[in-house]
């Protein structure tokens, strides 16, 4: 493996010389969940440095969009976070509708926030469980895979697919809440919040989990805000700023909710379990919004009618959605035509992958690890 | 016995043809790597003379312990997995003399001594004679030993502490 | 603050580097001059009634027929939740703008990004490497007149449709 | 063993070959026949056990499909990595690479001689027994250690080094934590110390004294530490080192890591049953069978043994995996001084009760009934609280 | 193995490779080799809902001990020559599963400019899952295939087609 | 050196407690039913049949219903629907003589039923595709070519087609309708008061 760029000056210290060892993580490594690539120097155990090499998923979605058009790129979307595609889903349909002045029938926004914060519980589920595999526990992995299944199937039976759910369109959403969706939802969080309880008693207050996390990678808010970490990893640095209520778009001035932030509460404030303990709680937050949207959607049609071939006028664009990685900004340039001039998409993983560098040193290589994980880092997000 | 004849030139052959390659072997991860053989054959030797308790001592300690930090020495050493001679063979003609002499002078003693042979060797406990005899009339160099080992292991946490006070990281 | 008034308060610091300003944009910018991007960023993130923390996105966007490739940076405070945006044109033959990566951290990567997919080489910038695409990768996949290689190390990225 | 062979011998079973050649033939023979005939299916029983185990904790149903419940998973596994092409990568070590596996499992192997599965069954009563397993452990330090190196691959190395570190480290605590039992029986031989206890749970040395409860516990995480068992598993963290000192490994030679490990899980039950769960000690004078009574014996010891395999796979399916620094302090900070404390507390123990005191036995057995009793109740509580649908049949 | 395949077609040894075929195939441990979406599936056809341990497909970490690789997911240009070297490390005799349109034939991507189109343009595929991705079911019904095609194999017997093959 | 010892007992204590919690929640799962399904032998259903009708599964024609508009192989993104629909030179009707879908291509996105005017073009809930090679992956669903389907004015009466058209709408029917919003808006403001 050539490590073209990667080449460091060896660094002595006083007393002992030990050597420095070159560690390759990745691009196919059990704790990278995907394709990232880490060149780490270590000494022992003790890293100097780990350094991001990253573009091992770069899919080009952004140049597919000058090609596709608007309708056709709403299922590439899906593939930009496929964790949580209803958030990017939502963050195209808004961008062009506010490019080319669209209005969304106010069903079709409730509709829009059942399914993202569906999405979001699938998503942070997704993360709590795969860092928890990361630091070495099975069981509360598939645990949470398994409730995330629970909202699989709830989403399948919304818009008929489990992972890339191509839900909304420029104008609403593509489906309708089936009948009885409402019922269905409400059973699935009023057994799922207890289970949010369960997982704290097997593994998020554990004593190893919270040694192995606390006071690990601990990040200060200002230099949270200066590498622009978003969404979970900045709240976790205590530091109280969602999109969804500072910069409201859509119901959700409407809707009533908290917003967890890290308090450092085993640890340093900012710490892995910070980041961690954010996620959980906004688990609940998230069940507490679906429930609201149940209770307050109204009737109506959910789809404005939409020119086929959408041309919105020209000039640019850029919105901004909570997704489950945090503010996610949608900039799409156009040229008059139908299809997109320029879209730009920055995303909460991009931010938090540029930052690993600087805390990954001086910590240890099982800490690393850590560290990724609870940056929640997915893959074709950093790279698009 | 045949048997035990046969088990001990077993033993002797392990022992010595390890420190053979101990002593020749070009690679040192080798030559580490071979001590396993030589005290394992003197385990069973020890064995062999019915001396259980100091066998399974010499297990314990030689290559759980001792042999296992060495190889640790011998890994975290400079840059050991990519030099294909680490262990140059220097001063053979000292090494020879010396051995010559050594040599001489053990045939000689060996040639000298008289040799008191039991009939059997008797399979009994020794464990607690050996606790009695370090506790009893060995009293004096047992704690001698255990003083200069607590000196030994004081001043390896002194120089690994030091190496640990450096700076770790830049910034 | 509106954007009128940060575009007032720029105009007065920094006037000469602005070359428009569009306040009836969906979302209102600045046009600046490349040269001067690091002058106005930093009086942007550290004027304490603008307090633009916060680099939310920076793109570029290559413009064939108008012959430039703009480079875009959406700007947020943190402190007083108000935007910007600013807009800064470099030639598409030799593009090329200072880094402003000493103020936002997280210009680094982005910075690299457009490097890797525009080819803008932003000056001052502590590690301009390729981000996304391979080491060896020729050319700049983001630009309008980028033409797809037929092949990369043996590899053919042609895939005759079985259809056909 | 030897008076067997030698009758043979008389017998003229060999047709006159020396005797010399007799024996090593005959115990390379029997070697083989405990080998074939009872580790390995042991050991693919075991891995079984604990995937199922594992499976159902995970709300998943686990091997069921290969043989009746699954139980052939193990030698599906066996017999295809041994039809699998071996690598042997071009930058390994040879000879170091080769022998490596060997050398684990030997040290595994030997363990198998001293363990008393019954009164009879023993291979060798050795009188230094429990010493001797300590010892043994070691090699396969050496063998991962070798394992390694001489993959010559990074993760490997971290991980043999990592592993090295951890069995040199704990063998202290788990031989300090064995001590109390040998100062109770003055034996360290394995027979000798499950005579020394009887099958009442009260006359066993688990519950001997607060000290010897605590001691058994601190073994059993040690040897947990020393058997890379979870939470101890850093030296094949899959997610920090992929698969550890057998990253490069394949085929057989990764099986024959693969039944050290297992095998070692049992060896770690067997000898808490042996310390202190009295081994095959069961209630004597219902039978003068020998043959009954020794079956009864293995039973008994078996279920024991398993007892604590079965706490193993659940203790793994729970805890995520410390860190190196953590283990380290674990075992200096808390196991090593709580192994000291326990070893002056039984010595100042036996000198108030030389013969044991006759009243604590019973209240630690029913203290930990009580305890056992809370544990189930919080069990409940989490039943109740989640309300799942339940499903009582172990098969699926 | 020429040895071996020298031994003419018998009951004895049809049967004997049936055995031999039914451990393979019972006990195919894959490759954890999630690329992209697909990747999520996988995750989720080793959970609960589908649990491909049934099967005793157990994942692994590392090349050297997998029978199959899955490649699951969008394969760029990139990536591609570590999926060869990878696909290298493992020994035979090995599978590979393509999971999903992306490595079927690029998919969706195949207006990708840095996206491998098809898996099959580096490594030789066994069976490919349609999908996009495909849902945990359809991936345990291509390891079904995969183990239908695995029991048809012949290791002992004279002019077996696999070995010819290998 | 007091707090130190008491630090020094928590942490021993805080791994004792939380370990014991930790242990019952996983013993608790022993009596817990398996979340698995046992595809594809040990269900009581078939695993397609417990998908909703909007599951977008491997697609799926029904010919005698197409119109042969070319909606759904204008409005795939990545070509994966090939239609060829000569018009006949005598009859001048439309021929339906090629609708060749690759399911090895397609991304499942549901863009092409959504345009069908007859719901001609549905996903189905079929997900089992699995196959050796990538040429058998291609649904090709014209056998010989075929009229395409002409809207009547009114119920469709044929027997044979009626059925077939009621599930294609039945399929239409899941997807939303598209509103003017203008004139939505208005409705609404002129029916609050």
């Amino acid at each position: 493996m050539s490590l073209a760029g990667y080449e460091f000056e060896v660094q002595r210290d006083d007393g002992l010389a030990t050597e420095e060892m070159t560690l390759n993580m990745g691009p196919q490594h059990p704790s990278t969940h995907g394709v990232l690539r880490f060149v780490v120097k270590a000494d022992g155990e003790i890293m100097r440095t780990a350094l991001p090499d990253i573009g091992y998923l770069h899919r080009s979605i952004e140049k597919i969009s000058e090609k596709v058009g608007y309708h056709g790129f709403m299922p590439y979307t899906d593939r930009v976070d496929y964790v949580s595609a209803m958030q990017c889903n939502q963050g195209w349909a808004m961008v062009c509708e506010r490019a080319a002045g669209i209005e969304v029938p106010r069903r079709g926004e409730f509709c829009r926030i059942i399914a993202c914060e569906l999405g979001r519980i699938a998503s942070h589920l997704l993360s709590v469980g795969t860092m928890v595999m990361d630091i070495g526990g099975m069981t509360p992995f598939t645990h949470a895979i398994r409730e995330r299944e629970k909202v699989n199937n709830l989403l399948e039976d919304l818009c008929g697919a489990r992972l890339t759910f191509n839900y909304m369109r420029i104008g609403g959403v593509a489906w309708d809440l089936p009948p009885g969706y409402a019922e269905q939802v409400t059973a699935f969080l009023d057994q799922f919040e207890p289970l949010i309880a369960e997982y704290n008693d097997l593994i998020s207050y554990n004593k190893i989990y919270v040694e192995r996390l606390a006071n690990v990678a601990a990040v200060s808010k200002e230099e949270a805000i200066n590498y622009n970490l978003v969404g979970p990893n900045l709240r976790g640095c205590g530091f109280q700023y969602d999109v969804r209520r500072d910069e409201p778009y859509s119901i959700y001035p409407e809707l009533d909710f908290d917003v967890p932030v890290g308090t450092g509460e085993v640890g340093t404030l900012g710490d892995c379990f910070d980041r961690y303990i954010v996620r959980i709680k906004e688990l609940k937050e998230s069940c507490k919004i679906v429930r609201q949207c149940l209770d307050m959607i109204p009737d109506g049609p959910v789809l404005a009618r939409v020119a086929k071939k959408l041309k919105p006028p020209v000039g640019d664009a850029h919105v901004r959605v909570e997704a489950s990685r945090g503010d996610m900004g949608w900039y799409v340039v156009s040229d008059g035509s139908e299809f997109p001039y320029r879209t730009k998409i920055r995303t909460g993983s991009f931010s938090a992958m540029s930052i690993v560098d600087k805390l990954s040193r001086g910590i240890m290589i099982a800490d690393l690890i850590a560290l990724i994980a609870s940056l929640d880092v997915v893959a074709p997000e950093v790279d698009r | 016995m045949p048997l035990e004849a046969l088990v001990f030139y077993l033993l002797a052959a392990l022992t010595i043809g390890s420190a053979l390659i101990v002593a020749g072997s070009h690679n040192l991860v080798y030559s580490a790597f071979a001590l396993l053989g030589t005290f394992m054959g003197v385990a069973g030797l020890y064995a062999l003379l019915a001396a259980d308790f100091v066998a399974v001592i010499q297990v314990m300690l030689y290559i759980g312990g001792i042999l296992v930090l060495i190889l640790f020495a011998v890994m975290l050493t400079h840059r050991i997995a990519d030099v294909e001679v680490s262990n140059r063979t220097v001063g053979r003609i000292p090494a020879a003399l010396i051995l010559g002499i050594v040599g001489t002078v053990m045939g000689v003693c060996i040639g000298a001594a008289e040799w008191v042979q039991h009939a059997e060797p008797v399979v009994e406990p020794t464990t607690s004679g050996i606790g009695e005899a370090f506790l009893g009339p060995y009293i004096l160099p047992f704690e001698l030993a255990s003083v200069v080992l607590l000196v030994a292991l004081i001043g390896a946490v002194v120089v690994s502490r030091k190496e640990l006070r450096g700076p770790m990281v830049d910034g | 603050m509106s954007p009128t008034e940060i575009h007032q308060r720029l105009q007065d610091q920094h006037g000469d580097a602005i070359t428009a300003f569009e306040a009836d944009a969906l979302d209102p910018f600045v046009l600046i001059k490349s040269d001067s991007i690091v002058e106005v960023c930093r009086f942007l993130h550290d004027d304490p009634d603008l307090a633009f923390d916060c680099l939310t996105n920076m793109s570029g966007v290559d413009f064939l027929k108008e012959d430039y490739i703009q480079v875009v940076l959406h700007l947020y405070s943190y402190t007083h939740r108000h935007a910007i945006v600013v807009k800064a044109n470099v030639s598409r033959e030799e593009p090329s703008m200072p880094s402003v990566e000493a103020v936002w951290k997280a210009a680094n990567w982005l910075e690299r990004e457009i490097y890797d997919l525009l080819g803008v080489v932003f000056t001052g910038h502590s590690d301009l490497r390729r981000l996304l695409m391979p080491e060896d990768w020729v050319g700049h996949p983001l630009r309008k007149d980028f033409v797809e290689p037929e092949e990369y190390h043996g590899i053919s990225t042609r895939r005759e449709s079985l259809l056909k | 063993m030897q008076s067997f062979i030698d009758g043979l011998i008389a017998s003229g079973a060999f047709g006159g070959l020396p005797a010399e050649a007799v024996y090593p033939a005959m115990m390379f023979l029997f070697a083989s026949l405990v080998v074939f005939g009872f580790v390995l299916p042991l050991v693919t029983i075991t891995i079984w056990l604990e995937r199922r185990v594992w499976s159902r904790i995970q709300s998943r149903v686990g091997p069921n499909r290969v043989g009746p419940q699954g139980v052939l998973q193990g030698l599906a596994d066996g017999v295809k990595n041994i039809l699998k092409e071996d690598v042997v990568p071009d930058a390994a070590d040879r000879p170091l690479f080769v022998f490596a596996p060997y050398l684990l499992v030997w040290g595994f192997l030997a363990t198998f001689v001293v363990i008393p599965f019954s009164s009879a069954l023993v291979i060798a009563d050795l009188n230094v027994g429990i010493l001797y397993i300590v010892a043994i452990v070691a090699l396969s330090a050496v063998g991962v250690l070798m394992a390694g190196w001489a993959s010559n691959n990074k993760w490997s190395l971290l991980g043999g080094i990592r592993s090295a570190a951890q069995v040199v480290s704990y063998e202290i605590p788990a031989g300090l934590a064995l001590l109390p039992v040998v100062l109770l029986t003055g034996t360290l031989s394995t027979q000798g110390i499950i005579q020394a206890q009887g099958w009442a749970p009260w006359d066993w040395f688990l519950f001997h004294s607060p000290f010897t409860f605590i001691a058994a516990f601190a073994f059993y995480i040690s040897a947990l530490a020393e058997t890379n068992r979870t939470p101890f598993d850093i030296p094949e963290a899959e997610s920090e080192l992929v698969a550890g000192f057998a990253t490069e490994y394949s085929g057989f030679r990764f099986a024959l890591f693969f039944l050290a490990e297992w095998g070692s899980l049992y060896v770690t039950g067997a000898i808490m049953a042996v310390l202190f769960l009295g081994g095959w000690q069961i209630p004597t004078g219902w039978t003068n069978n020998t043959v009954v009574l020794n079956i009864a014996q293995l039973t008994v010891f078996f279920l024991k043994a398993y007892f604590w395999v079965f706490l193993a796979m659940w203790i793994r399916a729970t805890l995520p995996r410390i860190r190196v620094d953590q283990m380290m302090s674990l075992c200096w900070k808390y196991l090593v001084p709580l192994g000291f404390v326990n070893l002056v507390g039984t010595a100042v123990w036996m000198v108030i009760w030389p013969e044991g005191n006759a009243f604590v036995p019973y209240l630690m057995v029913v203290g930990t009934l009580a305890l056992i009793v809370i544990f189930f109740r919080r069990v409940l509580y989490h039943l109740r609280r989640a309300k799942p649908e339940l499903y009582f049949n172990p098969a699926i | 193995m020429s040895l071996i395949n020298s031994i003419p077609e018998m009951v004895i040894t049809t049967k004997l490779d049936e055995v031999l075929n039914w451990t393979r195939k019972s006990s195919v441990w894959y490759m954890l080799f999630g690329l992209a979406c697909c990747a999520i599936e996988l995750m989720q056809t080793g959970g609960p809902r589908a649990d491909l341990e049934r099967f005793g497909a157990a994942p692994r970490a590392t090349p050297r001990q997998s029978d199959m690789m899955i490649i699951a997911g969008t394969l760029t240009l990139k990536m591609a020559l570590r999926t060869k070297v990878l696909y290298d490390q493992m020994p035979d005799p090995k599978y590979v599963i393509s999971m999903g349109s992306c490595s079927n034939c690029g998919g969706l991507f195949q207006l990708a400019y840095s996206v491998c189109d098809g898996v099959d343009k580096v490594i030789p595929v066994d069976v490919y899952v349609p999908g996009c991705p495909p849902r945990p079911e359809a991936l345990t019904e291509g390891l079904l295939k995969l183990q239908e095609k695995m029991m048809q194999e012949r290791w002992l017997v004279k002019g077996s087609s696999a070995q010819a093959a290998a | 050196m007091a707090s130190s010892m008491g630090r020094y007992l928590k942490h021993a204590k805080d791994a004792v407690a939380t370990i014991f919690e930790g242990m019952s929640v996983t013993m608790s799962h022993f009596v817990r039913k398996p979340y698995t399904i046992q595809y594809p032998d040990r269900t009581a259903v078939r695993v397609q049949d417990t998908l909703p009708l909007r599951y977008r599964g491997i697609l799926e024609v029904d010919l005698e219903i197409c119109t042969g508009c070319l909606a759904c192989e204008r409005a795939c993104p990545i070509d994966c629907i090939v239609i060829d629909a000569p018009k006949d030179k005598v009859t001048r009707a439309m021929l339906l003589s090629r609708f060749d879908i690759d399911i090895a291509k397609c991304m499942y996105c549901g863009l092409c039923s959504e345009v069908c005017p007859t719901g001609s073009i549905h996903h189905t809930t079929e997900f089992e595709g699995a196959d050796y090679s990538l040429e058998s992956m291609i649904r090709r669903f014209v056998k010989d070519p075929v009229l395409a389907y002409k809207a009547k004015k009114g119920e469709e009466t044929d027997p044979l087609i009626a059925p077939i058209l009621d599930r294609g709408m039945e399929f239409l029917a899941e997807w939303a309708e598209p509103i003017d919003m203008k004139k939505y808006k208005k409705e609404q403001e002129e029916a609050a008061p």
